[in-house]
């Protein structure tokens, strides 16, 4: 390695979304239909996608800059995660610009070989989080921005005294494994940020408030592009202290968030808050995940299922609050009779619920699997328990969604449809979380990417 | 195979065809002619148990698997056939007896409805009792036991539309599937003592070998099954309600195919039940009990059906009581006699139905019949002083020998053989004298009554043949059971009737007689009096001694306890729990939604908590 | 030395936290905020002087300027909800529950 | 890899399934053609390559990852409920030609014969866990959609408690896995070569599985999901349900769990055997307590699947091979049962046993069916329901002759609830609020098909040689 090479190739991808921003307060200036706007973000995502896709094989490890394969796993997670929301992205530019803005800070956090490019990164990412939930022109947005502000604030401020005890024991900032106590105390508070973002409980309280409060395509974002940037971070940290207290104590926060996730989510009636909790729950799983994969070493080989689960979750969660926006259902009434009042939209649903619910032969069954087995190779047998507790709990409201969809009858919605973009991708969400568990072989793709498996 | 004679083949395959083609092809188009092919069946029937019983007699054993039925790796099941004196001695019988039964069915239930399902079922029944008869394993001879006994379903069901029929087709099977139970587990664990054989000759070679408690268990079981399928006490209750079928079937069920059934399998099985100590004697005292209770109960039975169901009961019970004694050869000797006179009895009975338009005749309804029906009055007579073993008529022969055991044993089973002897001739003659001379006061009288068709008469008269002079050919029979006969000991012939034993039986049967006569012709009115006079005694009497209401209000309590399980414990309790899981789960979810409480503070409360927690387990 | 100035930069994070968490003006509670980074601040600064190393101190700088960023949010935020006429108690935020 | 004829086995419902799915009107027709078309195929194949041959027709892919792969294979146990399967989705199809059903009932039950097929086919663990959980999905909408009164209720409780025993499956398969890779130090899904661990693991991934398999079965107490969703199924539904979906537990039990643990198995036959005994008693006395003739059958199937249990725990030669034998036997004698009433349903409505009476006047054909199946049910020797009970209660005897008893009492039961119910149905004087004078005879279609059923009970009840030696020649290595 050497500076002369600095990792353009790396960067190529922020450069794309930080052009892509520029462009956005431009177009803000003269008069822009939404549209065009659209376009040019979902351009300047996959633009990024696309880079980060051509330079995946461009290793580099300096001291601010790291490019492995988390990096680039995790850049298309976060920003695949962000195109639902990008096509059908309201707000005009400034939203445009927000979520672009979001997207690079991701994209730096998955590149940052620092602790405190992780923390810009976070923030980078963050901050046009809170203003977005504001923007949303709902009734309770600024009481969901509110919260998401500062319990978000306090979390990046726990972060930053993390980073500062670890610096105390490392002498450095850089991504390293500290040896003593300090730096295992700077590991937990950073892990408590990270946590705080993927919604660990008890960190979660947040979460639901939040997500009720955005529109269902930012939830989507919330729960698939966010959610990736912080597993990325959690295991950026787990990684520098596979037996650290953070790493120790995953498996038991991950059973418990992935019951309290479910059970909570069984008593909903509002569908934006039941699939946040849904999304609580799939967290835990994702934890139990990390969780195992910390208990036997922390290999990037073995990252695979986690890898493999959050992109599942991306097009199952993606898909779900997209179809939330396209048939406009706000409560668990609402559903009742979609089956005969459009059969297709109700089958993708109910496709993709059954996936959430892991049931096979859908991706979401596989990505499950592959962290259940995660957890037998550890001997992880008590989280293992809970967790086949918490799935069974948990198919009490993706089946009810789908009776409710499927079996019950009820009036038409007096709320328009929303546009056909959304209920196309309903659709391909659906076709996509089936391929996923229909070919298995992209997981041992995953697994070969990643140095390992097969 | 070509060991297997042609008459073997014949046995099993004219009713198989001809049941298939009554039922494909005649039933169809023209139902009133169902019973061509099934009384050409029964002809080439007859013809074949005639031919292998000469040539058993001519010394043929024959002992054949003929094909695997079931199996599994080295465990096999064959089908297979044994020709021997035991089985075609009755075979003989029940193919005869059984065929004329048919041709006065085929008369008697003409004009039914249901004629050409009577007849399908009815031959069905046949064969089935004829599988048994040549059956070479206990397997295969479950099968046909089975089957007779569904086929006795649903011929006493026959007239599904009346209650009484629908309860005793029922109570039938049941009763018959209690039986069962036993005969199954006793098979079940014969093949398991014996390295999964079941053929008769093979067990009963390696019983020897086998632990005793096992082989005594199985012994008792076979009683247990006899004693349902042959209506002895405590199951013995079934038949009396068969009844309620038609006539025909009683006396195809009570004469030849299905009560002969239980007797039939204790005297094969016997090799095994007289290994067993005491268990012979407790046969005998079973039958004597069934046979002087069934005798009593009998006695005051006003439906003339009824009166012939007992009795039917108490001559089973007569041969049980023969086998107490060891005494096997007078036992189906008594078997084969009986199945002569009763038919005969049952078929008079049926006639004199038939022409009082009814099914089922009670004392009251008759009365001064013989001057109408003459050929009945003599069938009946000539079969009744059979079964009262009278000389020279067939009953005596069999009884006789029986009877002559009994005294010969001395005590109590003497007395048992006086009673029995008394009874079954006072009951029989009781029926006689009340439906046939008269009529009395309380009786309606003959009416119209006449003889019915040919086709109702000459069957009976056949029969009735049978009843007068099948017991003169005990010496022949003795020859025939000899051959084949399974146990080292040889088969007890037939006895020779002797002076004392003829005296002794002769005294009580016609002792019967004329307390019949005198209870009934020179106190015409007695059989009513009585029962206003002893109350107690006539309910004693109809309750058979109280074990009919035992038996109810037993299953009743088990259908009882099924529901209280089912509602209690299945529905209620279990179900309950499982439907309630998701109560639980909604109620966890209430109670983890009240930590949720949509203050900002109380978040941020949680977050430093958890922090807290982390940073614990890091210094702890 | 270094205890008493880790020890006052924890003590200050703390308070921080406190305000953020006890608090239920929302303005306060943003102050705690500050606060909470101000104080690793302290520490970053402090630590990387004693170390001279720059990186800590450069890291210093960026993170006032984040921390810059963060308060205009929180404020814009606040200020949003004042105009609407809602109150700037966060107990009034309980709307969204359960 | 190239997929051969085993794949095409399930492939081909799954993809008429689709078809039909897109047919629209016309998706009886096509649903039809792919039942019938993958019926023949299993005829055709068995008939060409006989039954050695057929199990020459295993494919196995690469490995995938971690040992899993795509691999099927196929033997004379698993080539006859196949067989089944195939049988049984044609007979349910035609018995509901005349339902006014959309598309997606004709697809489901494509689906769900070519999850079932799967599940006998398959070979690596894997595969079969997901062929297994995926059957639920066609069967979930199958009750959800198509059901009586309480569907939605019904196909809930079906999904969510058949779920709770596939997530202790999963745990048993993962653990096996694990523990076998612990063992070996090599990754394998294969059905046929894991051994289990001694010791407590072993116990635990062991009963992990009898408990998976066992709700499946449904083992008593875990049966509280059947008689709900056999009830309010549609009745071809419940003839999937009962005749084929009951089978995979007893098939788990006999290709995992056992061989896995051929020595715990063994071990724990006293209680393995109590399980199974108590399931003949318990089903038959719930049964006799049914007033509905649907939940009626429903509980005779937890009684019958009690024996193949018998059987199959004996680990005799008789015992497997009648155990099995039973499976399609229960498939058989039950399917026609539940179409029965389903024609009854059909034409009246209603299904209590107090809605009904003197229907064997009305409607002889089917009394004279329902006679044959009901006693095919209860075990009449000649019918193929005794060849099964028979071989299974002879197998228990051998080996625990204490456990035979309860067999052979619940033989005895078995007509103490039957018959009552048939008597109330079909012989007894119509009450006040009867529906029977609705009840028309069976037409061409109905009677064609209890035909095809009728015949194969005589069959295997008085032939069964061909498919026994079909059976033992995937049994021999089970027996001890």
């Amino acid at each position: 390695m050497n500076s002369a090479a600095f990792p353009v190739a790396v960067l190529a991808p922020h450069l794309a979304l930080g052009l892509g921003l520029f462009a956005a307060l431009l177009a803000g200036m003269g008069r822009v239909g939404e549209r065009p706007l659209r376009v040019l973000v979902v351009a300047a995502l996959g633009a990024a996608l696309a880079l980060v896709w051509a330079w995946h094989r461009t290793q580099t490890g300096g001291p601010l800059i790291r490019s492995d394969e988390f990096s680039w796993l995790g850049q298309l997670l976060c920003y695949g995660g962000a195109i639902p929301l990008a096509l059908v992205l309201s707000g005009g530019d400034i939203s445009a610009a927000l979520l672009l803005g979001s997207a690079l800070g991701m994209g730096l956090l998955a590149v940052s070989g620092n602790l405190l490019m992780l923390f810009i990164g976070l923030q980078f990412m963050s901050l046009p989080g809170y203003v977005l939930v504001s923007r949303q022109g709902r009734p309770r947005s600024y009481e969901g921005a509110v919260k998401y502000f500062f319990a978000g604030g306090t979390a990046s401020a726990l972060f930053l005294m993390g980073l500062a005890l670890h610096y105390a024991d490392t002498r450095s900032l850089a991504l390293e494994a500290g040896s003593g106590v300090l730096s295992e105390a700077g590991l937990a508070l950073m892990g408590a940020a990270a946590l705080f973002k993927i919604g660990c409980v008890p960190m979660h309280f947040w979460l639901p408030d939040v997500y009720e409060s955005s529109s269902p395509e930012l939830a989507g974002f919330f729960s698939t592009s966010m959610k990736a940037a912080g597993f990325l971070l959690l295991m950026r940290l787990v990684a520098l202290g596979p037996d650290s207290a953070l790493a120790g104590s995953l498996p038991a926060l991950g059973a418990l968030t992935m019951i309290f996730g479910a059970i909570l989510a069984l008593r909903q009636q509002g569908l934006q808050r039941l699939f946040a909790y849904s999304s609580i729950s799939h967290a835990g799983n994702l934890i139990l995940g990390v969780g195992a994969w910390a208990a036997q070493g922390a290999r990037a080989a073995g990252a695979a299922p986690v890898f493999f689960y959050l992109a599942v979750y991306l097009l199952m969660s993606n898909g779900v609050f997209q179809f939330l926006r396209a048939s406009s259902a706000v409560s668990r009434g609402d559903l009742r009779g979609l089956g005969q009042r459009d059969p297709s939209q109700a089958a993708a649903a109910s496709a993709l619920l059954l996936s959430l619910a892991g049931i096979p032969p859908t991706g979401g069954f596989l990505a499950k699997f592959l962290i259940f087995w995660e957890l037998v190779k550890a001997g992880l047998y008590g989280a293992l328990a809970v967790a086949g507790l918490a799935t069974l709990v948990s198919l009490g409201y993706y089946l009810g969604l789908v009776r409710d969809m499927v079996f019950e009858e009820g009036d038409r919605l007096d709320r328009a449809r929303q546009a056909s973009l959304s209920r196309s991708l309903v659709w391909v969400c659906a076709a996509g979380a089936l391929m996923l568990g229909l070919g298995p072989s992209l997981v041992s793709a995953l697994a070969r990417a990643l140095g390992g498996g097969g | 195979m070509n060991l297997v004679p042609w008459s073997l083949w014949l046995l099993i395959a004219s009713p198989v065809c001809a049941i298939l083609a009554v039922f494909f092809f005649v039933r169809p188009r023209k139902p009133q002619w169902s019973h061509w092919p099934i009384l050409g069946s029964c002809a080439l029937v007859c013809l074949a148990a005639t031919d292998l019983t000469s040539r058993v007699y001519a010394g043929m054993v024959l002992d054949v698997p003929v094909a695997i039925w079931m199996l599994g790796g080295d465990w096999y099941l064959p089908f297979g056939f044994r020709v021997d004196g035991l089985g075609t001695a009755v075979l003989l019988m029940v193919a005869w007896v059984g065929a004329l039964i048919q041709v006065y069915a085929s008369g008697y239930m003409k004009h039914d409805p249901g004629f050409s399902r009577f007849v399908l079922l009815f031959h069905l029944f046949y064969l089935a009792m004829i599988g048994l008869l040549v059956s070479n394993n206990f397997v295969q001879l479950y099968l046909f036991w089975e089957l007779v006994g569904v086929c006795s379903y649903f011929l006493i069901g026959f007239w599904y539309q009346k209650e009484s029929a629908r309860r005793a087709a029922l109570q039938a099977f049941l009763a018959n599937r209690v039986g069962d139970f036993g005969l199954m587990l006793a098979v079940l664990l014969l093949m398991a003592m014996t390295h999964g054989n079941t053929s008769f000759s093979s067990v009963f070679r390696l019983l020897p070998a086998a632990p005793t408690e096992m082989v005594t268990l199985a012994a008792f079981l076979v009683f247990w099954a006899a004693t349902a399928k042959s209506a002895q006490f405590p199951l013995y209750f079934w038949l009396p309600d068969a009844m309620e079928g038609p006539t025909p079937v009683s006396a195809l069920m009570h004469a030849a195919t299905m009560v002969t059934a239980g007797i039939f399998l204790l005297v094969r099985a016997w090799p095994l039940i007289s290994s067993i100590e005491l268990l012979p004697q407790l046969i005998g005292w079973v039958g004597a009990a069934t046979a002087i209770g069934a005798g009593l109960v009998a006695c005051a039975k006003t439906d003339l059906k009824r009166v012939l169901a007992y009795s039917t009961v108490s001559h089973l019970g007569i041969m049980a009581f023969a086998l107490g004694f060891g005494e096997t050869a007078p036992a189906v000797f008594h078997l084969l006699t009986h199945g002569f006179f009763k038919a005969v009895l049952f078929l008079c009975v049926g006639n004199i139905a038939h022409a009082l338009g009814k099914a089922s005749v009670g004392v009251d309804e008759t009365g001064g019949l013989a001057a109408k029906m003459p050929l009945t009055f003599g069938c009946f007579t000539a079969a009744a002083l059979s079964l009262a073993g009278l000389w020279p008529f067939a009953g005596f022969y069999s009884k006789d020998s029986i009877l002559d055991a009994a005294f010969h044993q001395g005590g109590l089973q003497a007395a048992a053989g006086v009673a029995i002897a008394f009874l079954s001739s006072f009951y029989i003659f009781r029926m006689l004298f009340l439906s046939f001379l008269g009529p009395r006061r309380e009786q309606r009288g003959p009416g119209h009554a006449h003889e019915g068709e040919p086709v109702l008469g000459i069957p009976v008269f056949f029969l009735s043949l049978g009843a007068v002079g099948a017991g003169w050919l005990s010496g022949p029979l003795s020859r025939l059971l000899a051959s084949g006969w399974m146990l080292r000991t040889g088969m007890s012939p037939v006895p020779d009737w002797t002076w004392n034993g003829l005296f002794a039986s002769q005294a009580c049967a016609l002792a019967g007689v004329g307390a019949a006569y005198f209870l009934t012709t020179l106190r015409p009115q007695w059989d009513w009096d009585w029962r206003r006079r002893f109350p107690r005694v006539e309910r004693l009497l109809e309750s058979d001694f109280g074990w009919k209401p035992t038996v109810a209000a037993f299953s009743a309590l088990v259908v009882e306890a099924a529901g209280m399980f089912s509602r209690g414990w299945d529905t209620r309790l279990w179900d309950g729990l499982v439907e309630s899981t998701a109560d639980w789960a909604k109620r966890g979810g209430e109670r983890a939604a009240s930590l949720a409480t949509g203050q900002l503070n109380d978040y941020l409360w949680w977050m430093l908590a958890g922090t807290t927690g982390l940073l614990y387990l890091v210094l702890r | 030395m270094t205890l008493s100035i880790w020890g006052v930069s924890v003590l200050l994070f703390l308070a921080g936290l406190a305000m953020v968490v006890l608090r239920r003006q929302l303005l306060a509670m943003l102050l705690g905020l500050e606060l909470m980074i101000n104080s690793v601040n302290i520490a970053l600064v402090y630590t990387g002087s004693l170390w001279a190393d720059a990186e800590a101190l450069s890291a210093a700088l960026l993170i006032l300027a984040i921390a810059a960023a963060e308060v205009v949010v929180g404020l814009s935020l606040i200020l949003k909800l004042n105009g609407a006429g809602a109150p700037v108690d966060s107990s009034g935020l309980s709307e969204l529950k359960g | 890899m190239t997929l051969g004829w085993l794949s095409l086995a399930w492939m081909l419902p799954a993809l008429f399934g689709a078809a039909a799915m897109m047919a629209g009107a016309r998706a009886r027709g096509v649903a039809l053609w792919g039942s019938g078309l993958t019926l023949s195929l299993w005829f055709v194949l068995g008939w060409t390559y006989g039954l050695e041959g057929v199990e020459s027709l295993s494919e196995s892919g690469p490995v995938l990852a971690w040992g899993i792969r795509y691999a099927l294979f196929t033997d004379g146990l698993s080539w006859s409920l196949c067989g089944l399967t195939a049988f049984l989705t044609l007979l349910s199809l035609l018995s509901s030609w005349r339902l006014r059903v959309s598309a997606a009932y004709w697809a489901c039950f494509l689906w769900l014969e070519a999850a079932l097929m799967g599940v006998f086919l398959a070979r690596d663990l894997f595969l079969f866990y997901v062929f297994w959980e995926a059957t639920l999905i066609p069967m979930f909408f199958i009750i959800g959609l198509w059901g009586s009164e309480n569907r939605r209720h019904a196909a809930m409780k079906f999904f969510l408690f058949t779920f709770f025993g596939s997530l202790f499956l999963l745990l048993g398969l993962l653990g096996l896995v694990s523990e076998n890779h612990r063992m070996t130090g090599g990754w394998n899904w294969d059905m046929a070569a894991l051994t289990g661990p001694d010791g407590g693991m072993g116990l635990a991934i062991f009963l992990a599985l009898i408990l998976g398999f066992g709700v499946k079965v449904p083992i008593v107490p875990f049966h509280a999901w059947l008689p709900d969703a056999h009830t309010e199924a549609p009745a071809a539904g419940s003839v999937m349900l009962a005749g084929v979906m009951l089978k995979m537990g007893v098939y788990g039990i006999l290709r995992v769990a056992i061989p896995a643990f051929p020595k715990l198995a063994w071990d724990l036959l006293p209680w393995l055997g109590l399980l199974a005994a108590v399931n003949v008693i318990y089903g038959a006395i719930c049964a006799m307590a049914q007033s509905d003739l649907k939940r009626l059958v429903a509980y005779s199937s937890v009684s019958h699947l009690g024996f193949c249990l018998l059987g199959v725990f004996s680990r005799t030669p008789e015992g497997l091979t009648g155990g099995s034998l039973q499976l399609i036997n229960h498939g058989l004698s039950t399917g026609a049962l539940f179409l029965l009433v389903g024609f009854l349903y059909e034409r009246a409505h209603r299904r209590g046993l107090a809605d009904f009476g003197d229907l064997a006047s009305r409607a002889p054909w089917m009394t004279l069916f329902f006679s044959i199946a009901i006693f095919s049910s209860i075990g009449l020797p000649g019918l193929n329901g005794f060849v099964g009970e028979f071989m299974s209660l002879a197998g228990m005897t051998r080996v625990f002759a204490g456990l035979a008893v309860a067999g052979v009492l619940g033989v005895a039961l078995s007509a103490a609830y039957a018959l009552p119910a048939y008597q109330a149905v079909f012989w007894r004087e119509p009450g006040p609020g009867s529906v029977s004078a609705q009840v028309g005879d069976l037409d061409g279609r109905e009677k064609a098909i209890l035909w095809a059923l009728t015949v194969l009970m005589f069959a295997i009840g008085l032939y069964p040689k061909p498919w026994l030696e079909m059976i033992w020649s995937a049994m021999q290595g089970l027996q001890l």
